[in-house]
């Protein structure tokens, strides 16, 4: 297992949205074997006091630079330090850990369900769904269109659409007092989305080939969401996974939970698994397929 | 008055980096290596039972077979699934946990983990837990039959199960009840881990080893608990959980000093050890090893460096070996 | 599934903040004075024994009378001089301490700080500390005589002393019968102060309320030590000092909580608290009032914000007095 | 009594001699009220570990500009934090506290010894001995000469001389190891000083008036040493009490102890007096005198 810790250089750490900051940290090691939907455990004090680590997903990493990027919302004392952190200082980091999204290859057209911070990692999957979208080097750019359904409490706090759409998504922002985009959830959308273009259940077959308002069909209406992410609050997660339950379309979502190791030996972070017992979030997750949780 | 304070007192408190500076020429080799009760260790650092899985997890970062032992998660006769979330809780230098003993039982552990263990070329102690002092014999007894396991540490302090653990834990005569079970079912050597949840620590631990203790292990967590101001409930769903980390030190520490003068056999100190500064607070006031908990989630290289902070502190102190000083402040 | 939980989700953990904010245009008061066996406090934070001198020291910083009540050092027969220093040792998120009870005796109290007390417009409670249950009876006989003082606050639980003290609360007989000699000596309400250092804190607040407290208050401190890996000797004179501060606040909730459940006189929650939201902790575990302690030394201005803190957390929760919220996480 | 306490702006925090840091402090209350020897009780972190305030005694204050001054030497996990501090972080304080030297006006020749960072309040001192010394405002330069035993570990971790001369004090440094000024102990000086200038023992009368060969006497050598102020470690405190006693030089000296409240609640910081029982350092002192105290 390629697991580093140990202290590495920041590079940056700028506020891109109110309370809302990206840290870029130098960490080749890291870097080097990251994989989207994977998170960090971050020692945010050197003392003891905040004591544990903070679990924080890579957003970014880059294989050539050696540089890995976090973004974190203000929300506790752990998350205050980290954001008084300046360039010149140095960050205890533990990670690549966890299982991350599936990334496989020639997706056409993923889809990404994100709430907030839960945006966070899904830049570094979008990111990896495109680079993967193809496995030679023509007809890509026409071919492959994600589609983003993001959801923020206001439009001041929306951060990512530019990256999205850079990786060839397709973006549509809710937020909840309509400030920017719609006026409502993410996960209404990706209803929507669904009932317009699936061919499930199969009595609504019909209803599906005539989806012609969604957005990408311009491009490719033919295509089905080969696999539906979602990162984001529970609440999300949850109509995620219901929304799943009546596709057959695999559903992959990113849990959160109070985490001491990280590395999946001190059972601190159960997460309710539908075979029974409990699951990991650090190390059999933090992406599960939606099926395996009761949430 | 020393004619040369200034050398020391300018600096008003030594620092600690001075203490491992070698204060003579030929003592540039300490032994650390520790035998408790037939256990050898190459040096007295322990991974605590519950905190360190069943050794495979930290495994990525280092090579576990440098500890001097590594405790299981704690075993039941049959498999568990633990408690409901949430498990862990944060409070100021520590953590509550209530994890309620998630683990594969006796069977699944032999079957799953002891196999790979029994490889590693580290003493491996199982931890077990029983509802009632059957349950503590018959786990000693199975277990008993592998080849190669070091001990069998019975934990009687679980604060965070319907039944047994702790209570067992809180009383001589239980205490004396459920050890007197598992050296009846085993030749191992028999660890007691008892609970600091006590009046009186040194009582147990006389129970404890008049029912046949080779050693005592302590402390577990205290006793504590969280609510929650927003839903105005209790964090965790048992209520109470359990309270360890650097908070604790100060109360384990007292614990084992307590121990050491009551009873003759060693002593695993644990309870909020963090640093090799700690290790050694706990060898001075008794410990012959010591386990650590918490601390791996903070720094998972924190038991090394333990150990090389141990060795430092012996050559500069210019012991040569490490049984010098266990509960030499006494 | 709740329809809005955007607005509140996406920000994982509701903020603190958001606790305070009002949520009806009606709620803009709260009463959050309390009545504890007859002592009326204009709020329920105290100021708690040994942490705040005889009122004075803090008075430079701001008005004492703001506070609930203040409880003074704990007195004893005679006048002490306390414990050879060092009496503090720092801890992770807690301190350890050896006074030794320092005071004046209860006639210097009497005649050195009740005079300029008991102009202070403030409830003044006394925290006395026997050797014998003679002493305690005496004492609270004397104290009795003072015209305006609020209470008695029996510390059947100091751990730095020679005799008595914690003694007296580790065992239900002795805590009865020190509370008893108190009681008989006095017709003030009788505030009986538990150690936390016992196997099961119920049997000895159920002892206390039998022997006629009015009230209990808890936690004391727990006991630990420290060990000077220099001298290789512990830190303290007396090798054991007393634990207080953050790191113990989930023990002390604990046992309020379990105290709540056993009797049914009021409770003065303490050990740890340092915010409001810590407060609030106590309260819906069973507290009717808090103290504080360590927390003055490290923000002198922390029972201040704890009681604004209070009083915005109801009028936020739109609840008007403070009594709906005592135990309610039961 | 007017205390402050609360959040102030640091002004810069300085790396002055290896591991010795000064810090500046925009504090209006405390510079107005401060006297020498008074210390502050500083909020190293703002968190519950470190838990405790650090008493760092006041090296400068000046009413005009409302700032203070701290010299502090960086020895464990709340030093080390100050250390980082920059001059746009905030430092909460409470201060001044303590009972600091007394100055009284029109000294002429005050002796200070300091020892190591003790010599930090000692530059306060100096500064408000010197503006006390005359009430008048002339013949005050030639008629002041402060002395000044200071030591050393070593050349290197010296400072504050240049700022002692301008306050016209004669230094005599000592290091531990030769490095810069005497090999030895400030108090060795003291000693040797005061066996040639001072009539006591009575028999000795004669020595003291020819002692032509001390450093201040080309300015005044019929002046003797109205106080003797000392601030440094335990031995060099006891050390000075002890030469103290063969005098009857008025002798003040700055002793620390772990402190909790620094207030004078918590009884904490006791020391023992030659009285019977125990003083605060923190409010009975910091400064006793020599006689004071049992060390
Ligand atoms: C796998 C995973 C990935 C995450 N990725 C990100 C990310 O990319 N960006 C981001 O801003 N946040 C992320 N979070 C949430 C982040 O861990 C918490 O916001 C953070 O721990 C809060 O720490 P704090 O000290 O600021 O807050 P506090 O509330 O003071 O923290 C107190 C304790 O609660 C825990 N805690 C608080 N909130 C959470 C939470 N949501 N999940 C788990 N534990 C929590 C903390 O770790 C700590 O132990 C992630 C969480 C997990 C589990
Ligand atoms: C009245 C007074 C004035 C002082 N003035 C100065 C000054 O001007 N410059 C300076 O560098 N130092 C001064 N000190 C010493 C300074 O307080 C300690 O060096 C500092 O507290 C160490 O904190 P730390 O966290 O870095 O070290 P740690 O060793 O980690 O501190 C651990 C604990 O020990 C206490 N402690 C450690 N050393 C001392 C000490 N020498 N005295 C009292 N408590 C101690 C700390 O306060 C803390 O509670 C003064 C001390 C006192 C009592
Ligand atoms: C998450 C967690 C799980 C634990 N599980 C067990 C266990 O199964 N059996 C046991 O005897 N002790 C268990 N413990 C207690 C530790 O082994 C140790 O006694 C205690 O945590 C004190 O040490 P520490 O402060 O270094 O963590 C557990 C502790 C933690 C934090
Ligand atoms: C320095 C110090 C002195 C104390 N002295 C007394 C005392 O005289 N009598 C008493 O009943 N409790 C005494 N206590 C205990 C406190 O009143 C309180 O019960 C305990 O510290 C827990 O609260 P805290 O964590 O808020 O400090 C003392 C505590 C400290 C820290
Ligand atoms: S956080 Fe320890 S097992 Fe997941
Ligand atoms: S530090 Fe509290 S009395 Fe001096």
């Amino acid at each position: 297992m390629s697991l580093f810790c140990g202290s590495v250089k920041i590079i940056d750490n700028v506020e891109i949205a109110p309370g809302i900051f990206r840290m870029g940290l130098e960490c080749p090691e890291a870097a080097e074997s990251a994989s989207p939907g994977q998170f960090l455990q971050i020692r945010c004090f050197e003392g003891l006091a905040p004591l544990l680590r903070r679990p924080i997903s890579i957003a970014a990493a880059d294989k050539d630079s050696g540089m890995i990027e976090i973004i974190y919302r203000v929300v506790g004392e752990g998350t205050g330090i980290l954001a008084r952190k300046t360039k010149k200082d140095m960050l205890d980091i533990m990670g690549p850990l966890g299982k991350g999204f599936p990334v496989p290859r020639g997706l056409r057209r993923p889809v990404i369900v994100g709430g907030g911070i839960g945006v966070a990692p899904l830049l570094f999957l979008a990111k990896s769904l495109k680079e993967n979208s193809s496995r030679d080097s023509y007809g890509r750019e026409s071919d492959f269109c994600g589609l983003a359904f993001v959801g923020f409490s206001s439009g001041e706090e929306v951060f990512g659409m530019q990256f999205l759409e850079d990786c060839c998504f397709n973006v549509e922002i809710c937020t909840d007092d309509g400030s920017e985009g719609h006026k409502g959830f993410p996960t209404d959308l990706l209803e929507e989305y669904l009932k317009h273009i699936m061919p499930i259940p199969a009595s609504n077959r019909e209803n599906a080939k005539s989806a012609g308002d969604s957005e990408c069909t311009s491009a490719s209406s033919a295509i089905l969401p080969e696999a539906v992410y979602a990162c984001g609050p529970e609440p999300l997660l949850k109509k995620v996974k219901q929304i799943a339950s009546m596709t057959k379309i695999p559903t992959y979502i990113s849990v959160e939970q109070r985490m001491a190791c990280g590395v999946g030996a001190c059972l601190g972070c159960a997460v309710k698994s539908s075979g029974g017992g409990y699951l990991r979030a650090c190390r059999d997750g933090p992406v599960f397929e939606a099926h395996q949780l009761i949430l | 008055m020393d004619d040369r304070f200034f050398e020391r007192e300018y600096n008003p408190y030594e620092s600690d980096a001075s203490l491992m500076e070698s204060k003579s020429r030929h003592a540039d080799f300490a032994d650390i290596s520790v035998n408790i009760c037939g256990i050898a260790m190459k040096n007295p650092v322990m991974a605590a039972s519950g905190t360190f899985g069943f050794g495979e997890e930290y495994a990525g970062l280092y090579d576990i077979s440098r500890l001097g032992a590594v405790v299981t998660k704690g075993l039941t006769l049959e498999r568990r699934c633990g408690n409901p979330p949430p498990r862990i809780y944060e409070t100021p230098a520590g953590i509550l946990n209530s994890i309620g003993l998630e683990n594969p039982g006796v069977e699944g552990f032999i079957r799953w983990e002891w196999p790979r263990l029994c490889r590693s070329g580290i003493p491996v102690i199982a931890n077990i837990d029983g509802d009632n002092a059957n349950d503590y014999y018959r786990m000693a007894r199975r277990l008993s039959e592998l080849d190669g396991l070091a001990a069998i540490e019975a934990n009687i302090s679980c604060p965070n199960v319907e039944k047994g653990g702790m209570a067992f834990g809180q009383h001589p005569e239980s205490a004396y009840e459920a050890i007197k079970a598992v050296r009846e079912g085993t030749n191992l050597p028999v660890i007691a881990k008892l609970s600091p949840n006590v009046t009186d620590i040194r009582q147990i631990a006389e129970a404890a080893v008049n029912a046949g203790a080779d050693a005592i292990s302590l402390i577990n967590t205290l006793q504590g608990m969280a609510i929650d101001i927003h839903k105005k409930k209790p964090v965790f769903h048992r209520t109470f959980a359990g309270l360890s980390g650097p908070a604790v030190k100060p109360v384990a520490l007292r614990m084992v000093w307590e121990v050491f003068e009551a009873v003759r056999v060693p002593i695993i100190g644990m309870g909020g050890i963090a640093s090799w500064q700690d290790a050694v607070e706990f060898m001075l006031a008794g410990a012959s090893a010591v386990a650590v908990g918490t601390a791996n989630f903070i720094d998972p290289f924190a038991p090394l460096k333990i150990i090389s902070g141990l060795k430092k502190y012996l050559i500069g102190q210019g012991i040569r070996a490490l049984n010098e000083i266990i509960g030499s402040a006494h």
